[in-house]
């Protein structure tokens, strides 16, 4: 290990127990002054609650903390946040209601005079805002903007809190190529600064672009601390999962498939949501969606699932008109939809992980067919099984669950209904390597056994593997179809620039 | 089937300690208390009275339970209780059958319960709120139908519904027991009490995963109005007349209490009827204690108010954390997890 | 002020506390009749039992400007200024069933029933039925805190005070109610061995009486007769009880306070002659002896 | 105009149109006497609903305060009546009792983690209970202080008066303005409306802050207390009954969400003047029986609230589709 004064935050043999699990133990984490130290694991290693134990969030069982070499002991996060260490949580944790400037200045507003002075603090944070290239009305209640935006915000607001330690927890789930250059951009001007940084993610190649070490945590232990130009990725996916991982996403392009178009969708849309579009998927397709932040993906998936009723256009399948204008309508053409924004609109957190599973299929089934405890039980182990989610027992509330292991039960939630079409909207968000590849065979798999897929993904290599169509969406609408051959990162790229192009001639 | 048992028990294990260290308490300072006897062939005792008594409050918090369950709350239950009370109050009287009486009455409160659910569910509007209008011009409906007045009645059957026995219980408690061991089954067998769980913690959620939230809330609701359409009934046969200025006044707040101090979180969500039933029984305890106890009314309220206190702060989450500290680490763990929630 | 109105019409303004009672229903029926035989204009306002809606209801009736009102206060205190207003804009105010506690030239007159004294006529009755054999009484209270509870309490008390043998043993309220009144009758019951210690029971008024006869009987004992009934206001349905022989006295409390209100009023307005500050109305014990099913068809249609 | 606005939008909208209506039926309820009285009659009413506001804002509620203020009044009464403390010493006193009891309901649902319902629930008795075992008689006040404080008023032309208890409610409505959108307490109090968790991790006192809102419902309460033995000169254990919910429907009317978050203050002054209105109306009209008048209370104010979705509603289509 390095010398300790280079260290500006040590934590040491940090313990903490949850009922049920030991999620942290013994831990030890170091890091320096002006470096980039990834913080990675598996979904469940413990790496949220090691933030959260350092930060006040959760309190420690055990160990020691120290900042600057002297031992601090947040108490809360507003203590943390007073010692200069900034940190933006896991899931987007920002308070919707209040306006974005609220959100960023929240604790520390400029006052005069004793009152807060809106009008300054609405300059600084348009200011803070610009940095990331953002524009916008910093006025608007912060849950009028999209997940990415309010990610952008959180950042935002870590960045201008931390005067020594940034701590990022899965910080670019949300984000896009671009956005994610801009972060790190600045990432690296606070490391030129001096700041110690915390990154937590999946994507390895954002590990192997930004961070200067590595720890990787496994079952709530230490693995080990590396320096990432020492360590290669096989290495490292062998460290965070305990074996070799048999292949990662497997680059092999999707055949096309064959057939007459089952679901065919024309002049399809709703109004102020998505503009009116067509759209033909086959039996054992993959459609990926791709886009940019905010072109209206979400909304693209939401109508075709009725969760918002399309105001224009029909829907067919097998050539028959059907209703899709509630998601129960969607439920029984046996349509299938899992959301982006798992914690409001995905998973129910008192209920068990048991129970989230076999909601949708019991919901279908109605009140008066309960599913027997018995079936119950072989449903959620069944997927508990073949998602390999994390989880003590099947009993224990889900949102005690890591955040990846909640989004395999959503997934789980909907296998379970065994629909033909199914519709994902980033589906891997937040899902480790070893999970990720599973999900990313489960898709194809899905696929070879007939059912239709749509998926919305911000990684394009990981939708350019399982897509047979890719449609790119801008501005709310469709501005391309790419086919075959043609599915390429570069061509998708292409594309959105041309769209844009277009628009501004 | 043991295991179930004893998952069960330890839910209600709180309520039970509760109900016991309360009745261990009037029964020393009122030493008869716990006397039973069979007298006209019915169990007659201070006991009996707490579950007699307690009849309406027990009835309503069954409904309660359901509406809080999905994260709502209804305030409306007194008022329909005066409703119903005076719809069968003046059915019967008008001629028409005991049957025909109770089938139209508990159809008022059915209904009753479906304005209340459609208000929250279809237009949308906030639970205390759409219930408060159906608590304000309720009550005003009931004194419509008896104009003021209370209407009184001699039908021997519908007077049998509010001090006849059965079984050697009065019928009040038949009714409850009947009615609280219908609804946990329908609830529990069927798989209403997920389905209203999950629309209680997540309601959006619930409806993406294609459970009918609109059909299931006004459907609590509904529940929630039968119940109290039969606690109407039986306040009424008890005094053998409809009072519609006074019957049920106040009592959705003993009801909304009888849930909470049941162990039911007015976030929604995870539910118990048993446990709720409970609670309306240590509510009613209270109050028949301090109506044993021979103190002067004007301490009444605070009497109250301190025990409600006081098993408030013995079910909090902090305080079972801090004593399972000392008790086996088995039990210490359960409360922690709670804790987390 | 009021274009449709003729010109000799009368508008008042009545301020009626709720409707929380029997007795109150009829009260407020028989201000509506009495008014309609005199071809008053009667505007009506319930106050839900609330001071401060009376007080916005005679503000209102004073900012229509009507020609008179009429209150019956929820409670005694709390009116000077609100009747000031009302001398101030000349409107003469009288008061029903309860005084205030404000100078009397604030309004015309009041016309109420002596509620001590009520309570006193009641426990007269009770000390001389017993005629000095040990009794210990039971006393079912209205409202805490409401002034019937209160004086009917202190007059029943003063009453008794010198009769050595009367006893009150247990005092709970019952609210005014029929189910409270049976429900803390069946605990007094309890409390006293069965009853078999209860001589007799006083209630503040005739519901709350009722209850507790029907909590008698099913306890197992004869109301009328184990154990005396007593109680207060004369509603149609304890003289069905005293007919049956389980309720032995009531005192009466009129509800048609309106009829000598608009009489002194015309008058009044007719000449000037101002009627004295206080209209008591008759405070009558009724018993079995006086032909309760003839008092009961009476008393049937007047909305009690 | 922004979203956020529509509700509060709604609302005045609202009141201004149901006002000019019953004035066209009763021109006199456009006289200066009945808005006069519409701020004296309501000023109690309104203290309270500030209060209200902040703790339904922060996701809470507070059913104790028709007990504090009878509590208050009862208290006031009692000590003027049998010391020879100066009114206005009875004033901090009996403030400072109230603000402690709303701390102290604060702390119990903070740290024993109880739900406020519930927890001022039992606030609601013990404060009613007080009152009882301080006295079950009404007192009046008969202090000359008092008499000086009534005197106090503006003359409007046309008889109305705009009295100190009226002038008060309005600077009280001020200063909770002002408190909720210009203080950083007031950011943290939309803060834990929006979420205790998520409040909690962006590092906001929640634990103090949930106590000093409880601690300044109860003083609103109490300042409505001394209000409302102003306004009656006594101090009555039955007074004030079902203040909290009247209180709350002001709030809610005004357009604030009750699962906290999002509302303003200003709307509970169009809130309670709402309420004022339906009550005026039924009076002026009088021709309504006690069951009529619940019955038409309740049809209106559903009718508002109907109103106030319909325009939140009607001009977010418009929105859209512009
Ligand atoms: N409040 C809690 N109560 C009980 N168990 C918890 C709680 N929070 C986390 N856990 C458990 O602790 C373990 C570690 O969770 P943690 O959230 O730290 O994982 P993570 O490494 O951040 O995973 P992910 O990559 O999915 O975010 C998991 O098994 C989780 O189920
Ligand atoms: N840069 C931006 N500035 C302003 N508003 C934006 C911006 N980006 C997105 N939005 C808004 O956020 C809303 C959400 O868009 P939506 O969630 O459909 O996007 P998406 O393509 O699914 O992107 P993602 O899921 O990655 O956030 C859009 O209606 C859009 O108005
Ligand atoms: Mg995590
Ligand atoms: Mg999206």
């Amino acid at each position: 290990m390095q010398a300790t004064s280079d260290n500006i935050l040590s934590a040491v043999r940090i313990d903490k127990g949850f009922p049920g699990t030991k999620a942290l133990d013994k831990v030890d984490f170091l890091l320096q002054r002006g470096e980039v130290h990834a913080l990675l694991g598996e979904n469940g290693a413990g790496k949220s609650t090691l933030i959260k134990c350092l930060t006040g969030a959760y309190r420690r069982d055990g160990g020691s903390i120290l900042l600057d070499g002297v031992e601090v002991d947040p108490r809360d996060t507003f203590d943390a946040q007073r010692l200069g260490i900034g940190t933006v949580y896991q899931e987007v944790n920002l308070l919707p209601n209040l306006s974005v400037a609220e959100n960023l200045f929240l604790g520390r507003q400029p006052r005069r005079l004793g009152m807060v002075d809106i009008r300054a603090m609405n300059r600084k944070a348009r200011e803070l805002l610009s940095e990331y290239e953002l524009e916008l009305d910093v006025t608007r209640a912060l849950g009028s903007y999209s997940v990415a935006i309010q990610q952008i915000v959180a950042i935002a607001r870590a960045v201008d809190l931390s005067g020594k330690v940034l701590i990022l927890d899965e910080p670019t789930a949300s984000l896009d190529a671009h956005e994610v250059a801009m972060l790190f951009c600045i990432v690296r001007r606070l490391k030129a600064r001096g700041l110690g940084i915390i990154f937590i993610t999946h994507f390895l190649e954002q590990v192997y672009e930004i961070s200067d070490r590595i720890t990787v945590l496994r079952n709530g232990r230490l693995v080990g601390t590396r320096n990432t130009a020492d360590l290669n990725r096989r290495d490292l996916i062998a460290m965070m999962i305990g074996r070799e991982l048999a292949a990662e996403i497997h680059a092999v392009q999707a055949n096309a498939a064959e057939g007459e178009p089952r679901y065919r969708f024309r002049n399809y849309g709703r109004r102020g949501r998505i503009d009116p579009f067509d759209l033909d998927v086959r039996a054992g397709e993959v459609v990926g969606i791709a886009g940019l932040l905010g072109s209206g993906r979400t909304e693209m998936a939401e109508v075709l699932f009725g969760a918002h009723r399309a105001d224009s256009g029909t829907a067919e399948i097998d050539g028959r008109r059907v209703d899709l204008s509630s998601p129960r309508a969607a439920i029984r053409q046996k349509f299938g939809f899992c959301p982006e924004d798992r914690k409001t609109a995905g998973i129910v957190g008192d209920l068990s992980v048991r129970e989230n599973i076999v909601l949708a299929l019991q919901a279908r089934r109605g009140w008066t067919r309960p599913i027997s405890r018995a079936e119950q039980n072989r449903l959620a182990d069944l997927y508990i099984r073949t998602l390999d989610i994390r989880t003590a027992d099947r009993e224990k509330p889900i949102k005690l669950l890591s955040g990846g292991n909640q989004q395999k039960a959503i997934l789980a939630r909907w296998l379970a209904t065994e629909p033909e079409f199914l519709i994902l909207d980033e589906p891997t968000r937040g899902i480790d390597v070893g999970a990720h590849a599973e999900i990313v065979r489960l898709i194809e798999s899905l696929r070879e056994k007939g059912m239709s897929l749509i998926v919305i993904s911000s990684e394009l290599e990981e939708l350019i593997a399982y897509s047979t169509r890719i449609i790119v969406l801008r501005d709310r609408a469709h501005v391309a179809e790419l086919e075959g051959e043609h599915i390429t990162a570069h061509q998708i790229v292409e594309a959105i620039a041309a769209a844009n192009e277009r628009r501004a001639s | 089937m043991i295991p179930i048992l004893r998952t069960y028990l330890a839910r209600l294990l709180p309520q039970l300690i509760a109900l016991a260290a309360i009745l261990i308490a009037i029964s020393m300072t009122f030493p008869g208390f716990l006397n039973l006897e069979i007298q006209n062939g019915r169990l007659y005792g201070s006991l009996i009275d707490i579950l007699n008594r307690g009849a309406p409050v027990v009835l309503l918090a069954i409904g309660m339970t359901v509406v809080i369950a999905t994260k709502g709350i209804d305030l409306s239950v007194g008022a329909v209780m005066a409703i119903c009370g005076a719809v069968a109050a003046s059915f019967i009287t008008s001629g028409h059958s005991l049957f025909e009486t109770l089938l139209i009455t508990i159809a008022v409160g059915i209904l009753c319960g479906m304005w209340n659910g459609i208000l929250v569910a279809v237009l949308d509007i906030q639970p205390i709120i759409a219930t408060l209008v159906l608590m304000v011009a309720g009550r005003g409906i009931a004194q419509l139908v008896t104009e003021g007045a209370i209407l009184t009645f001699n039908d021997p059957g519908l007077i049998f519904i509010g001090s006849g026995s059965f079984a050697g219980l009065p019928m009040p408690v038949v009714v409850w027991l009947v009615f609280g061991i219908l609804v946990a089954l329908l609830v529990r067998r069927s798989a209403l009490g997920m389905l209203i769980e999950a629309i209680g913690v997540n309601r959006q959620a619930s409806t993406l995963s294609g459970v009918l939230t609109p059909v299931l809330l006004i459907a609590a609701y509904m529940l929630s109005g039968l119940s109290a359409a039969i606690a109407g009934i039986i306040a009424a046969a008890d005094i053998r007349g409809a009072d519609a200025n006074n019957a049920g006044l106040w009592l959705e707040l003993d009801a909304i209490l009888a849930v909470v101090v049941g162990g039911t979180s007015l976030l929604g969500g995870r539910f118990s009827i048993a446990a709720s039933v409970l609670g309306a029984i240590i509510i009613q305890a209270i109050n028949t204690g301090i109506l044993l106890s021979g103190f002067p009314p004007e301490f009444n309220l605070i009497i109250k108010a301190a025990i409600i206190v006081f098993i408030l702060v013995l079910q909090s989450p902090r305080f079972r954390a801090a004593c399972a500290f000392l008790a086996i680490p088995r039990r210490a763990a359960k409360t922690t997890e709670q804790e987390a929630k | 002020t009021f274009g449709s109105a003729s010109a000799a019409e009368l508008v008042v303004g009545f301020s009626q506390i709720g409707s929380e009672s029997g007795w109150r229903a009829a009260e407020t029926t028989l201000t509506k009749q009495q008014a309609e035989q005199r071809g008053i204009d009667l505007k009506f306002a319930d106050a839900q039992q609330k001071q401060e809606n009376q007080i916005k209801a005679i503000r209102s009736f004073i900012a229509q400007g009507v020609n008179a009102i009429l209150v019956a206060p929820v409670v005694a205190t709390g009116w000077d200024e609100v009747l000031q207003e009302a001398k101030d804009a000349e409107i003469p105010v009288i008061l029903l069933d309860r005084t205030v506690d404000a100078s009397d030239d604030l309004y015309l007159t009041a016309v109420t029933s002596d509620l001590v004294h009520e309570g006193n006529v009641a426990g007269k009755w009770l000390a001389d039925t017993v005629a000095g054999k040990p009794c210990n009484v039971v006393e079912l209270q209205g409202t805490t805190g409401s002034s019937p509870a209160i004086d009917r309490k202190k007059g029943f008390e003063q009453a008794l005070s010198g009769h050595d043998n009367l006893k009150i043993i247990r005092s709970q309220t019952g609210d005014f109610t029929r189910t409270k009144g049976k429900e803390v009758m069946e605990s007094f019951l309890k409390a006293e061995g069965g009853g078999k210690n209860i001589c007799a029971l006083y209630a503040h008024n005739d519901d709350m009486a009722v209850g507790a006869i029907q909590a008698i009987k099913e306890a197992g004992l004869k109301p009328g007769t184990d154990i005396l009934v007593v109680s207060i206001d004369a509603v149609p349905d304890i003289f069905q009880a005293m007919a049956a022989g389980e309720a032995n006295a009531t005192v009466e409390l009129t509800p048609n306070m309106a009829g000598p209100a608009f009489d002194a009023l015309a008058a009044y307005l007719k000449d000037g002659k101002a009627p004295g500050k206080w209209i008591q109305t008759e405070s009558k014990l009724y018993t079995q002896a006086d032909d309760p099913m003839k008092v009961y068809e009476e008393k049937k249609g007047l909305g009690y | 105009m922004k979203q956020k606005y529509l509700p509060l939008t709604a609302t005045i909208l609202i009141f201004v149109l149901s006002y000019a209506l019953c004035a066209a039926q009763y021109p006199n309820i456009l006289s200066t006497r009945v808005i006069g009285n519409l701020l004296t009659d309501n000023a109690f009413l309104g203290i309270a609903a500030v209060g209200m506001t902040f703790v339904i804002l922060s996701g809470g509620i507070d059913l104790s305060v028709g007990s504090v203020i009878a509590f208050t009044g009862v208290f006031l009464a009692v000590v003027l009546e049998h010391t020879s403390m100066h009114p206005l010493a009875a004033f901090a006193l009996v403030l400072t009792i109230t603000t402690l009891f709303g701390a102290l309901m604060g702390v119990i649902i903070h740290y024993l983690e109880m739900p406020a319902f519930i927890v001022t629930l039992a606030g609601m008795f013990l404060a009613r209970g007080m009152a009882f075992v301080l006295s079950i008689d009404s007192i009046p006040i008969k202090h000359p202080f008092y008499a000086t404080l009534k005197g106090l008023y503006y003359k409007l032309p046309g008889g109305g008066r705009i009295t100190l208890i009226g002038g008060l409610m309005l600077l009280v409505f001020a200063v909770g303005i002002l408190v909720a959108h210009r203080t950083r307490f007031g950011t943290n109090v939309y803060a834990l409306g929006g979420g205790t968790a998520t409040a909690k991790l962006m590092g906001v006192p929640v634990a103090s802050t949930t106590v000093k809102i409880y601690a300044f419902s109860g003083l609103l309460a109490g300042l409505s207390g001394i209000v409302f033995s102003l306004y009656t000169s006594a101090g009555y254990s039955l007074a004030a009954v079902g203040v909290e919910l009247d209180a709350i429907t002001a709030v809610v009317i005004g357009g604030t969400l009750l699962t906290g978050g999002s509302g303003f203050v200003a709307g509970t002054l169009v809130g309670l003047f709402i309420q004022g209105l339906i009550q005026t109306y039924i009076t002026f009209d009088g021709s309504l029986s006690s069951w009529w008048t619940k019955i038409l209370i309740g049809a209106l104010l559903f009718a508002f609230i109907l109103l106030q979705k319909g325009i939140i509603h009607l001009s977010r289509d418009a929105r859209q589709r512009a």
